[in-house]
């Protein structure tokens, strides 16, 4: 096992990295902006360099001053967390480059998973179920012809991005002309690659997820399946799991698929296969997340594993102590607290927290780098805390939520606190079934979400 | 905004931290700098309560500086001092080979230097070496003078060497870090004393 | 289910009773002495009436006001929590009297087990075995008989009693007369009888618990044990599941007799068996606890269930959803934080908390009252806070404990952090092979346990 | 002390919270009571800020007692008010038929009556009513006399029936709760105004 780690992020992610090390056994080294110089992450680490102005471009992102930040401090390995440079193959190779072991996959892995059409290619190639639509770039013209084939509604989806940018949904001929200009040149400016690939729209369509951990010595280890579909605009609000629309057949052969693909590619450490369950229950590959994922607590409430401390013990050599699929107990759900603002279409709403209790008891985790007088930055995103709940069944799931998001109190900036309470309260959540249009339909009803809705 | 408050400070502040007094309180920091310098009523009493008053006020602006938090408000005899740090901007920006020149209306989160010196502060992680290479004499000594352009010392982060350079004539006055050391970004390196005019800002 | 119950209790019992029936979608009526007004029971409740002032004979102890609390707030029910009256028969007529369920076990059963000559000899007719020692009280006489009989060491024990109180170890005969006469005093001070009877002293002993549920339709589950070794002058300081001295075989022996007792007796509702188990692996019966414990976190830390939903629903009249052997999963361990000195022999120190921040993110549960600004009374008991680990084996949840008191901040009250934080530092609980004699064998080699070991 | 506060208050206090503003505040709230009666200088603009003053130190009274927060200070305009709330110490102690007079020195959470009354408090939880059974006629009426030992009124709990009775002749100036209504410790039911001598404390 490693003596010292890194923990190149911030916020609940940094703590949550921190608090795996510590249970290791693991020194923990925090890095940080001088924005965040009395951040929580700093406060529990046992070292911390400050990196750079709060700028992410200078700090969180600054390839060179994070790695010297590990080296110079004797670390043997850096966690990445998720988001900024966890996805950065150029960041794992400067890792390995000054000796360091990048808690994640191989940069070669990690590039060929970041770049759509060659993952594509792999799944295929695995036996994993795609998406049905061009094997690759399209121009105007070959997307026309690919969705005639395809039948409306169709997607534009940018082959170099992600999160919804450059994304649009056509549903008819009339329409492509003007979405693939659109899409592209948002691709371009998001991305600087306006290229552009045609998928069949599944809808409506649920966003379920596969959770995978993989060893150095080709074990495999599948935990389940996370429900992702409530999202306002690409944007996750709730997660849970098991996932309403799967039953005992379809989630192994989805996890069974995430196993192949992960054997084909000689997958490394924590990854998530997104995936598209369709109206009809068939599943389609979207992206291999190459890293943790920030809805991992919902996973670890239910087996009962710590995913970021496996991590770090895959990466140190170890072997998982169990493989093929892990046993689960139990339902959970996750709700994402976010500074933002719904009275005005979710903006983000930076500033200071005067007061912030979280809900406590049985069944109720919450992950936060937040106490009171902590400023929530402009700088860096709007998540302030995780609610994870777990309980025996969906249904008691949902009401100790309920439970919980009452208990919890938050003075000083708007959040989509209020926003989740009604939708977990709403018939179509308790239901179970539900898409991910789920926030423009059922929005419009739900008070809090009112300026959610365009 | 320092340039100008130096004069407008007419030799009142004999250092970089009064200066900054003058420019955060105003009047209320002149008059007390006043009493401090002998320059208001010659009465014991009343300079011991203003150099009292000063140091106070001098210790929350420490407070605020070295805390890096927001804000410190005290109030106490009928005057209500409040303390709000300037926002976080960086002095130095990261480059392949950067100075990085305190500007007063950035000031950094460390205590400025006094005497009119100028504070170079590391605009990056890494290692800090005094020479090019081991047993090699050091870029610069204490005392020395050195020109604009000169390198002070190099950075190592990644194996690649950046060469930290003076932006202006001045003599180093002082050394903060030790060779081969690692520093952080923002730690102060060396302080300089212009031997010229001072170097505008930007 | 009920539409309304009244938790007769304060502190962090009164908000989990709370938490649970809110998740059950029953409403909660709080109620308080004078020194509670704002406290967080009163607070998270749906309604609160105020009983008494500060002193419990007055307040958290008048029948009257309770009941007339419940009745006049149109409750259906009440849950005693543990302490106060939870133990009272008295009450328990008192409820049934003005139509409210108590939610626990019956008065007549409550009666019988309080009587611990008439538990023992249910217990022997139940199969249950006993610690050897006098069928019911023993004159001086028949003391040093019995002693001559079993064999010293010898436990002399108050009839009447409990929590430690009219108990003496006696080594040998020469100290049978004094520790008689004194133990005798004590109890008649304590419990108004000095009736004492013998046991055979079983050293080195430990205390393990078994936790039963039982319904209103014969349906009986046992949850497992509860080690609860660690404790300081009979107080328990910190708990864990499974227990390190139960192999499968003697868990199952303990499990079955607990429940032979309870079909024996007709139990009801929640239920706790207190076992002395000695160096050969024999278990002998101590008491029954008619009520739930503090300690109940860690049997739901590892079963999953909620015991106080469980003990409502059953009041109710459902039946059990599962019955026999509780399924368990993983280790759990409790940490009680108590408001206590331990420079000052563990003196309870109420005063004002300035702040607390509780042990967040995985596996770790808090149970509280305390926020910042919070005044411990030294009207009430000296718990403050409950912190419960859950994690995938003894040596992880060991780490995982140490990591969360090292986050765990209190400030203003002494407290009894430090001391469990160096017990679970110690190569001895490490080991798992400790005894009820462990603070006073390993207490002064332990900085924070100095003050208590006299 | 309300009693002699009453009396400086000269009529000054209009009300009950305006007498507890001159209590809590004295001279301040004086002041600014003369504002408001127009018995200051009789300025509009004057006035008129003493009577936002008024209402601002009146809503904090009502925030304290409200929240039953400790303590509030705010400052503002050169002047600083602190509300602090009274200690939450009981008036009455429970007893079979108990009745509870409020000493000054330990005054409950409830406001204190005014004009010298005695607030009779409930010393236990329970139904309250006003006849001896449904259909008879009320122990007592508003402007009843009463002797020491008459029974006021009675308290069920557990289906007992507990009398409260007067500790000292009075005549009944208030009734606090409409019968059958439940109560709970500590809340008032009856202001007696003493037709003799004040009941002594203990």
């Amino acid at each position: 096992m490693f003596g010292r780690v890194l923990v190149a992020n911030r916020g609940e992610i940094a703590v949550r990295v921190i608090r795996a090390l510590h249970e290791l056994g693991v020194e923990a080294v925090a890095v940080y902006s001088t924005a965040d110089a009395d951040a929580l992450h700093v406060r529990l680490a046992d070292r911390a360099v400050r990196i750079g102005p709060p700028a992410v471009g200078e700090s969180y992102l600054n390839i060179p001053s994070i790695v010297a930040a590990a080296t110079t401090t004797g670390c043997e390995a850096v966690h990445p967390g998720y988001g900024f440079l966890s996805e950065n193959a150029e960041f794992v190779r400067m890792c390995e480059a000054n000796d360091l072991v990048f808690i994640g996959p191989s940069a070669h892995v990690m590039e060929r998973m970041g770049d759509k059409a060659l993952a594509k290619a792999e799944m295929r190639a695995a036996g994993v179920p795609l998406v049905p639509g061009t094997e690759g770039a399209a121009s105007l013209a070959e997307a026309r012809a690919a969705a005639e084939e395809l039948g409306f509604p169709v997607l534009l989806k940018a082959a170099a991005g992600g999160g919804g940018r450059g994304m649009r949904l056509v549903h008819g001929p009339g329409e492509l002309h003007d979405a693939y200009d659109r899409a592209s040149a948002e691709a371009h400016a998001a991305f600087g690659d306006g290229t552009l690939y045609v998928e069949k729209a599944i809808t409506p369509a649920r966003h379920v997820e596969i959770q995978v951990m993989c060893d150095n010595h080709g074990g495999v280890l599948t935990c389940g399946e996370r429900e992702c579909s409530i999202q306002r605009r690409h944007q996750k609000l709730i997660e849970e799991t098991p996932s309403p629309a799967l039953d005992a057949e379809l989630r192994e052969a989805m996890e069974s698929a995430a196993e192949r693909a992960c054997r084909h590619i000689s997958y490394r450490n924590a990854g998530t296969f997104e995936f598209l369950v369709g109206p009809d229950g068939s599943f389609s590959f979207i992206e291999l997340n190459t890293r943790l994922q920030v809805e991992h607590p919902v996973t670890e409430a239910v087996t009962g594993l710590d995913l970021v401390r496996l991590q770090v013990r895959v990466a140190a050599g170890e072997p998982l102590p169990l493989t093929g699929r892990a046993p689960r107990e139990g339902h959970a759900i996750e709700i994402r607290i976010n500074a933002e603002d719904p009275s005005r279409g979710f903006a983000p709403a930076p500033g200071r927290i005067e007061r912030f209790r979280p809900p406590l008891g049985p069944g109720v985790r919450t992950d936060t780098f937040v106490e009171d007088g902590v400023t929530i930055s402009p700088y860096y995103d709007s998540l302030i805390a995780k609610v994870v709940i777990r309980d025996e069944t969906r249904a008691q799931a949902i009401d100790r939520a309920r439970r919980a998001l009452r208990e919890l109190e938050i003075v000083g900036v708007p959040t989509t606190r209020d926003a989740a309470y009604q939708i977990l309260g709403s018939e179509e959540f308790r239901s179970g079934d539900y898409s991910t249009s789920f926030i423009d339909e059922a929005g419009s009803r739900l008070p809090a979400l009112s300026g959610a809705v365009e | 905004p320092l340039d100008e408050l130096r004069e407008q400070a007419e030799g009142l502040a004999s250092s970089e931290e009064e200066l900054l007094l003058l420019g955060l309180f105003g009047e209320d920091a002149e008059r007390l700098l006043r009493g401090i310098r002998g320059r208001g009523r010659r009465d014991d009493e009343f300079s011991g309560v203003d150099q009292v008053r000063a140091d106070r006020i001098r210790e929350l602006v420490r407070i605020v500086q070295e805390s890096g938090i927001g804000e410190v408000t005290v109030e106490e005899e009928g005057m209500r001092v409040s303390v709000r740090a300037t926002p976080d901007t960086p002095v130095a920006t990261a480059s392949a080979a950067p100075l990085a020149v305190p500007e007063p209306a950035e000031a950094g989160p460390a205590v400025p230097p006094a005497n009119g010196l100028v504070r170079v502060e590391s605009p990056m992680v890494g290692n800090f070496y005094r020479s090019p290479q081991p047993g090699a004499p050091s870029f610069v000594e204490v005392g020395d003078v050195v020109a604009a352009g000169q390198t002070l010392c190099i950075l190592e982060a990644m194996k690649l060497m950046n060469e930290v350079k003076a932006e202006l004539d001045a003599v180093v006055r002082a050394i903060h870090v030790e060779n081969a050391e690692p520093v952080e970004y923002g730690q102060p390196l060396f302080d300089l004393e212009p031997v010229s005019a001072p170097p505008r800002a930007g």
